[in-house]
């Protein structure tokens, strides 16, 4: 399957070729230049998607492992070189055919979208660079290569989300982003070398011998590199970057924000599972415990949040959450009981990927149309934008776990392995998948139903959008809609061993009442014009109110610890020290050096008596020095 | 009666020293330069009495004494020459005139 | 008998051919027309010294005189290196006598000059302390009056004064010095002297007296204090003079006496000159920072090269004297190119001598500024000028004899000795003069300061990068 | 005539062309020509180096010659090169070409400019090639002197007071420098002053060691923007002119870590087992510090010489580390900072020449004025936080795991602590990069600026291309440095295990 790498190097030549010849084409071609790079693209992973899985599987009743290339980049020692290549299994082959899907959505999406704004190449380099990197990171062959590509990742969201240089927010939210996954890749940094010193090596599967002799530090180096995941994936309390990253283009929020980039980190624990599993299980609870709490956190923020946008970013924080936790559930119990939750969290991200692209995107119309995030400026709007309206509740649907549709299964089985896992973690979750139902139809209510906002409807007469915005969300629907159905444990699952999703009836049961009671009361509280209610709770618990809207000032204590703490704390009395005593300490003795010379100048009074007392006075001095030394 | 060979080279001690002494504290430069001489003479003191008395029946001593006079006439006669070039300038040889250049 | 004894004086050839010079300059001068420009006379003196560099050298050593008198090719070598820059002093003093008030003197100058030098010649090569003694003598009584020779310019006469005044007051002592060693010792033959040292009280302050004497002469610290009051008082030619030559000879002449006559005592004048050149080099760098006047800054900038010359001697070994005769040939092509473009502007703006009045001169004399930052670099021991090889060899040869500490000092000195001639180069590059323009304006200097310079130059960049020269002079002092 | 020996010959040639040129345009000639027979031969002899080892050429040094020059002290003008030395010079020959373009339009006394600048590369490039402790010292001081009249005739700001501090500082580490050479030369039994040769004898005395490894690592290390050495290099940086800047971070601030790691460390082992740990204390803090220092910077020349200071104190450390990776993560470091902080220095300059400030709370949004050199920030900008795809990246990541390798844990932490400069570089770089690149353009003045011209596009282009192409393609660079820090560190892990 050698042709894979070009799914690599296509992107890139098409970035390239935006990015040094952008400036001379017109809009239209190259956008056409990226979307057609990116149908390629689409069209090689599903053909690689296809060959694979219809490869037969070997003894094991596994897929095999594939590597069709590789190269030495970097040589470090014999051991320990990062590699570049193309490494093949169930799991990257999915990610290669969800990055691409979306990415090749979000390039139709955005001919409609960012039509007629300046820079539009630049756009569609970045995107090209973007799908480059985050292909790269998902076929990486050594966790070296991972690192390289999820900097890579990291560097093209940063560019992206400040697409719009020309605004503060957008400069400082891109800054934010970049430094605080910055600061999370660190841990991974360092847990790589940890990694690579104790194991001996930097690709995924060491050796038995390496294994032996790293088995003690495995936790530690693994732990670390959960940090950088977190950080890319937003757990708490690295999560503060991501809503923020909302300032970008709506689609980069789809791509990026929402279905790809933000997952990387689940991927990263995936990757690394077999590890956590045989040498590190309780490292990757607390994986789940960090995933629960985040969770819970995003999904009560999101439940009071107006921009919509800001609401989506912290259901997505949720949604990560939920994979997470299924990640960390997991256990070595034999057979799938330990490893359904790897099936579940995959099966979720495939899932999630794509309904919550779909709600970006769908929000994206509703912006482009009402030309505002804030919900207040909506409302009403079902009847302007059909379409959107259909596909966003279809994703609301999906999202929220009502049978059929995609999310509902792929929750479920996420649901059925925390219960496997202990019965507090599955009620948790379950009341979190309930709030994600009411948040996510306390916006679809706050969008298409409720008061409508006349004056400035009238002003401006929302109205559905083009096709090439709308094509993307009817496909993303379609996919929603049937994605749920896809015999999933057959292709990706724990163990590698083929498996039939089977539905456990208590856990769907309790699951879908939850989440119609939550829709109920949301519909209840939010469907009419006034909302009494939510009002009423608001004035009755302001504080709780409050802080829930300020994001239980999350961001407020992230910035004391940096403009106080490392700005005021560290760096200036560094700078001072620097400046008044390493520095003064030259000065002082250039000083010393010109005072010492005025000591000495009165010996030069000009009177020959005193001249010829010195000269007496050395003579004397020398006679005792060699008199008593010598 | 024998004089030791410790009474003369007191003497001459006591000259240089004498000559020192003046050097310092005379304020005219004729003195100074006399105090000069007499450090000069018991230079050649020295040497004539080392020859005479240690080491007797050579000359290197009586020598060196000798030019040692001839030297200091030289040095004298072009050290008052240059006070009067001294005076012809400031209408005075007190060493405190000259002390313009210092510092 | 006669026929080798007349062998035997013309092996003298180096001091007969500078007699020579001088009763010729004599005769010259009393024929030639004294308020006459006297061009033609300056060049015959400078061609009559061009001969004599060459009349210096000798192949072999020779004693004369039972020993009083001793020449060996080292010493020749130095001597005719001494009298090559008693020529680039020469011709850079073109200009200074050929001035109406200075011209009808320049006989005098030229005899009183060259009397010096003969003087220092004998004090090279005296086997003998009484030589030695009038050779010093020789060497510094008429420098007196040259010193003193603007004799209407109150400080020339200052300066002559306390010159004179000084070094009589150092050569009595010295001369004391010399009664006490002949007293323990019994004779002054630097052939004898050594069997005879053993090193007593007496001994030791004789050769504190004998050390101070000289160390007048090459002006260390503290014998030093008349330097900066004569050089700036002397006219400036005489200055370069006396800031290259008679300080080299002097240096020369101590060097070879401590190590062959002094060699029983090496613990005691090895720790004083130690003392001694670490002082010299520091004091003199503090003092020179604040000095404004070029001249007297160079004055100090000289007693601080003075102290690394000296590490030399403190070697005490054959590359402790070739790096020091090398040292000195450096030295003098560096200092008489500085002192040659002090005096040119000195000459041209009618006596302007501060470092102020440098400012800007790059752009008004950038040939001169050239010259001039090449030689402070020599000075300052900046690669790829000749500074920088004296300076390394001299180090090493210190060094090897395991003077660290001192050499540490002496390295750390550079440093400031490096901040005051970038001073120099900072107002001549990158200071504004006051009212915009430099004072001095664009010059033409005489043909005679010119080859001065081009010669220095040469020096400057030849003499470290062609191995040749140094490494003669290690051959010839291992011979000694 | 050795081929080496065109380094030296060609910019001397150079030298008298520039005294000979009489019009602005002969000079320039002159530089183009000379600067890019110099590249021209540095890139044949990094591939004829490489054919030489793919031919199994095995000797430390090739392309090897010796004269000799002062016999009673050894001193030979003997020169040869290594990988290193290959690297290195082609990154100073890289630097001296854009340098030159860098500098087109400079004004006043052009000819003089490139007098003095021509003298410094010359130093440079003779010391890279030369393997004898005396003409490498002499051609190291070469380099350091021109350094005063260039900043203090051409610089900005207080330049007399930033050149005078920079050479007395640079000199005072030569003084230490010095008496060093002097104490390994003499304590090798007064035989040879040929590197190889005496680390072949490997016979100084061990209190020797103890007393002149400090002097020669401290000699090097100031110009190495040692802790607490450093402070002549924010000044100086600021100070001098465009070109000067970039050759001197890029290159000169090289010679430090060379020296440290050809002469202090491969001379005297046991010296270097004494202090090595003092010392490394001293590099991680100039690491973190430096980039601490330089989050809080106004001044984007203040910024980025704090920021050299950070990275080559992760030169210094890497050399300590004394792991085959870590030193070849070392000499990789050297080359990717000297490229990328010219490239910074190049745009800074330009950038100011338009704008005539350097504040960065007065600049803003020149994003959109002036694209080229915004982006061109960026590119720089991103290297220097280690973009993979970049230089940094490969540098540091190599610095990491080579030092990571060292088995003490007193190193493995003083490795996580250095790491943590990374996130610190991310901050002030796109602290930077947002302030004054993004946003609107506050000042009128600003408006009415142009982008690049040809020959600043020229030398920029050419930077990033050596920028990315090393990032790109570390793998022949990385080999042909390996090979050759091989023998030094095996030779170095014998007497320290």
């Amino acid at each position: 399957m050698e042709y894979t790498i070009l799914i690599l190097l296509l992107p890139v030549l098409s970035f390239l070729l935006l990015a040094l010849a952008g400036m001379k084409m017109s809009h239209r071609v190259s956008g056409l230049i990226g979307t057609v790079v990116l149908g390629a693209v689409t069209a090689l992973s599903y053909m690689a998607a296809y060959d694979y899985f219809s490869l037969p599987r070997q003894a094991d009743g596994t897929f095999a492992t594939l590597v069709p290339w590789n190269a030495v980049w970097l040589p470090f020692t014999e051991s320990l070189h990062i590699d570049m290549g193309v490494l093949l299994d169930p799991i990257s082959v999915m990610m290669l055919v969800v990055i691409s899907t979306v990415s090749f959505m979000v390039h139709i999406y955005s001919f409609g979208y960012m039509k007629g704004e300046r820079g539009f190449q630049r756009y569609y380099a970045f995107l090209s660079l973007f799908t480059f990197s985050m292909l790269g990171l998902v076929v990486a062959t050594n966790i070296f290569q991972m690192y390289v590509f999820w900097e890579l990742v990291g560097v093209s969201s940063y560019l992206l989300i400040g697409f719009y240089y020309t605004k503060p927010e957008a400069i400082a939210a891109s800054k934010k982003a970049f430094i605080v996954t910055r600061f999370a890749d660190l841990g991974f940094l360092i847990g790589i070398l940890i990694y690579g010193y104790y194991v001996g090596t930097f690709s995924f599967t060491p050796t038995e011998t390496g294994l032996m002799q790293g088995a003690m530090m495995l936790p530690l180096a693994l732990g670390l590199m959960f940090v950088g995941g977190a950080g890319k994936s937003a757990m708490f309390p690295l999560h503060i970057w991501l809503p923020d990253a909302m300032e970008g283009p709506t689609p980069v929020s789809a791509l990026i924000h929402a279905a790809t980039m933000v997952v990387a980190g689940v991927y990263q624990v995936a990757r690394m599972f077999p590890l956590y599993i045989a040498y590190a299980p309780e490292t990757l609870h607390i994986v789940a415990y960090v995933g629960a709490f985040t969770a819970f956190y995003a999904a009560s923020v999101a439940c009071v949040q107006s921009d919509i946008k800001r609401v989506l970013a912290f259901s997505t924080i949720s949604q990560i959450g939920f994979m997470m936790v299924a990640l960390g559930v997991c256990t070595g119990a034999p057979s799938h009981e330990g490893g359904l939750g790897y099936m579940a969290s995959m099966f979720h991200l495939f899932t999630h990927a794509m309904f919550k692209a779909l709600l970006f995107l769908g929000a994206g119309c509703i912006i482009h149309a009402v030309h505002s995030n804030e919900m207040s400026t909506m409302g009403g709007l079902r009847k302007y934008m059909p379409v959107t309206h259909v596909t966003f509740l279809i994703a609301c649907l999906a999202i929220s776990g009502i049978p059929p549709f995609s999310g509902f299964f792929s929750k479920d089985e996420i649901l059925t392995a925390c219960f496997a896992f202990s019965p507090v973690m599955g009620w948790i979750m379950t009341l979190i998948a309930g709030m994600t139902a009411f948040y996510m139809f306390r916006l679809y209510y706050g969008i298409f139903w409720g008061r409508e906002n006349k004056e400035l409807h009238a002003a401006h007469v929302p109205h559905e959008s083009p096709l090439s915005m709308t094509f993307p969300l009817m496909v993303l629907a379609a996919i929603t809609c049937v994605a749920g159905f896809i015999p999933f444990g057959h292709f990706v699952t724990g163990d590698g061993l083929s498996y039939d999703i089977h539905l456990d009836a208590t856990v769907a049961a309790t699951s879908c009442v939850v989440a119609v009671v939550a829709i109920a009361l949301a519909t209840f509280m939010y469907a009419r014009d006034t909302q009494p209610v939510a009002d009423a709770l608001a004035r009755r618990f302001p504080r709780l109110h409050e802080a829930a809207y300020r994001r239980f000032y999350m961001d407020e204590a992230w910035l004391f610890v940096t403009k106080r703490i490392i700005f005021r704390c560290v760096s200036r009395p560094v700078a001072w020290f620097d400046r008044h005593v390493v520095d003064g300490f030259m000065n002082f003795l250039a000083w010393a050096a010109n005072a010492s010379g005025e000591e000495v100048q009165p010996m030069q009074s000009g009177r020959i008596q005193a001249y010829v007392l010195w000269f007496m006075a050395g003579i004397i001095v020398l006679t005792l020095m060699l008199l008593l030394c010598v | 009666m024998e004089v030791h060979v410790i009474c003369y080279l007191l003497v001459g001690a006591v000259m240089l020293f004498a000559g020192v002494y003046g050097f310092f504290t005379r304020r005219n430069l004729l003195a100074t330069l006399i105090s000069v001489e007499l450090m000069l003479n018991a230079a050649n003191i020295n040497f004539a009495v080392f020859n005479r008395y240690l080491f007797p029946g050579m000359l290197e001593g009586h020598f060196f004494a000798l030019f040692g006079i001839a030297i200091s006439a030289a040095e004298t006669a072009v050290a008052i020459a240059i006070m009067i070039n001294v005076y012809r300038n400031v209408r005075n040889i007190q060493t405190d005139d000259i002390s313009d250049l210092k510092g | 008998m006669n026929n080798s004894n007349l062998s035997a004086i013309l092996s003298l050839h180096a001091e007969l051919s500078l007699v020579v010079v001088l009763v010729v300059v004599l005769l010259a001068d009393l024929l030639r027309k004294p308020d006459a420009g006297g061009r033609w006379f300056r060049v015959m003196v400078c061609l009559l010294m061009g001969v004599q560099v060459f009349l210096d050298l000798t192949p072999d050593a020779r004693s004369l005189f039972g020993g009083m008198y001793v020449n060996t090719p080292f010493t020749s070598v130095v001597k005719s290196i001494l009298s090559a820059g008693t020529l680039l002093v020469f011709l850079q003093c073109g200009e200074w006598l050929g001035r109406r008030d200075t011209r009808f003197r320049q006989g005098e100058f030229y005899v009183l000059t060259l009397s010096t030098l003969l003087g220092m010649f004998f004090m090279l090569s005296s086997g003998h302390f009484l030589m030695f003694y009038i050779g010093l003598e020789t060497a510094s009584i008429p420098m007196a009056c040259v010193v003193a020779m603007d004799k209407y310019r109150h400080h020339s006469a200052e300066a002559g004064a306390k010159f004179i005044l000084s070094s009589m007051f150092s050569s009595a002592l010295l001369l004391y010095g010399l009664s006490l060693l002949y007293g323990t010792c019994g004779t002054l033959y630097f052939a004898d002297v050594p069997g005879l040292l053993q090193g007593s009280p007496l001994q030791q302050l004789a050769l504190v007296l004998f050390i101070a004497g000289m160390g007048f002469k090459m002006s260390l610290v503290p014998f030093h204090l008349w330097t900066a009051d004569v050089y700036q008082g002397a006219p400036t030619g005489v200055t370069a003079y006396l800031s290259v030559i008679s300080k080299g000879a002097a240096a020369v002449a101590l060097a070879v006496v401590l190590r062959f006559v002094f060699p029983l005592m090496k613990d005691d004048w090895t720790l004083t000159i130690a003392v001694l050149s670490v002082v010299s080099i520091t004091v003199a760098n503090l003092m020179a920072i604040l000095q404004g006047d070029m001249k007297r800054f160079m004055a100090f900038s000289s007693i601080s090269q003075a102290g690394y010359i000296v590490l030399g001697a403190l070697a005490g070994t054959a590359q402790g004297m070739a790096s020091m005769a090398y040292y000195i040939a450096v030295y003098v092509v560096a200092n008489v190119a500085v002192f040659a473009v002090i005096s040119t502007i000195e000459q041209h703006t009618g006596g302007l001598t501060s470092r102020d009045d440098y400012r800007g001169l790059y752009r008004t004399n950038p040939r001169l500024t050239l010259v001039m930052t090449l030689a402070l670099f020599s000075l300052g021991g900046i690669p790829p000028f000749a500074g920088f090889f004296s300076k390394f060899f001299i180090f090493a040869a210190a060094f090897e004899e395991g003077w660290w500490v001192v050499v540490f000092l002496a390295l750390l000195n550079t440093i400031i000795s490096l901040y005051y001639y970038l001073l120099v180069v900072k107002a001549m590059y990158i200071s504004e003069p006051e009212d915009g323009r430099c004072v001095v304006a664009p010059m033409r200097s005489a043909p005679g300061v010119r080859l001065c310079l081009v010669l220095c130059v040469a020096g400057i960049c030849a003499l470290g990068l062609c191995s040749g020269f140094y490494e003669g002079l290690e051959y010839w002092a291992e011979a000694l | 005539m050795n081929i080496l020996s065109l380094f030296v010959l060609i910019p001397a040639l150079m030298l008298l062309g520039l005294w000979a040129a009489r019009s602005i345009n002969q000079v320039r000639g002159v530089m183009v020509a000379g600067a890019s027979a110099l590249l021209a031969l540095s890139v044949w002899l990094t591939v004829a180096y490489l054919q030489a080892r793919g031919a199994g050429e095995t000797a430390e040094m090739l392309f090897t010659d010796s004269v000799m020059w002062y016999a009673p002290l050894h001193i030979c003008y003997s020169v040869g090169v290594d990988g290193i030395s290959v690297v290195m010079l082609l990154l100073s020959a890289i630097i001296v070409f854009t340098g030159t373009f860098a500098s087109w339009k400079l004004q006043p006394l052009t000819k003089e400019y490139f007098l003095w600048f021509t003298l410094l590369s010359t130093g440079v490039f003779g010391f890279f090639i030369s393997t004898d402790l005396f003409t490498m010292f002499m051609f190291y001081e070469v380099a350091l002197i021109p350094m005063y009249l260039l900043i203090g005739v051409w610089g900005s700001g207080r330049k007399e007071y930033a050149a005078m501090k920079l050479t007395l500082m640079l000199m005072g580490g030569s003084a230490f420098l010095l008496i060093g050479i002097l104490g390994i030369y003499y304590g090798a039994g007064a035989q040879t002053m040929d590197v190889v040769e005496l680390a072949r004898l490997h016979n100084i005395p061990e209190s020797m060691q103890h007393v002149f490894f400090p002097a020669v690592f401290l000699g090097f290390g100031v110009l190495g923007a040692l802790f607490p050495f450093h402070t002549w290099s924010p000044d100086g940086h600021a100070s001098a002119p465009t070109a000067v800047s970039m050759l001197h971070a890029g290159v000169l601030m090289k010679l430090g870590g060379y020296g440290c790691f050809r002469v202090a460390m491969y001379l005297m082992p046991e010296g270097l087992a004494a202090w090595g740990d003092f010392f490394l204390v001293l590099t991680t803090i100039s690491v973190v510090y430096g980039a601490f220092s330089a989050v809080v910077q106004t001044d984007l020349k203040y910024i980025n010489a704090y920021s050299s200071v950070s990275h080559c104190g992760l030169v210094l450390f890497a050399l300590l580390m004394m792991t085959r990776t870590s030193c070849t993560g070392a000499i990789l470091q050297m080359l990717s900072h000297g490229l990328m902080t010219a490239l910074f220095f190049a745009l800074i300059g330009m950038i100011y020449g338009r704008t005539h400030t350097r504040d960065v709370r007065e600049l803003s949004g020149l994003m959109k004025i002036m694209p080229f050199l915004a982006v061109g920030y960026v590119v720089a900008g991103l290297a220097n936080l280690g973009l993979p795809g970049l230089s940094g990246f490969v540098a540091e990541m190599t610095v990491f795991v080579g030092s990571f390798e060292h088995a003490d844990v007193f190193h493995r932490t003083c490795t996580i602590i250095a790491t943590t400069s990374i996130v610190v570089t991310a901050v002030y770089i796109l602290r930077v990069v947002g302030k004054i690149l993004f946003g609107t353009c506050q000042n009128p003045a600003h408006l009415k600026l142009t982008d690049a011209t040809w020959d600043e596009r020229l030398a920029v282009i050419c930077l990033i291309v050596c920028v990315a192409g090393l990032g790109l393609a570390p793998w022949w660079v990385s080999d042909a440095i390996g090979g050759s820090v091989e023998p030094i560190v095996s030779h170095l892990l014998v007497l320290n295990p």
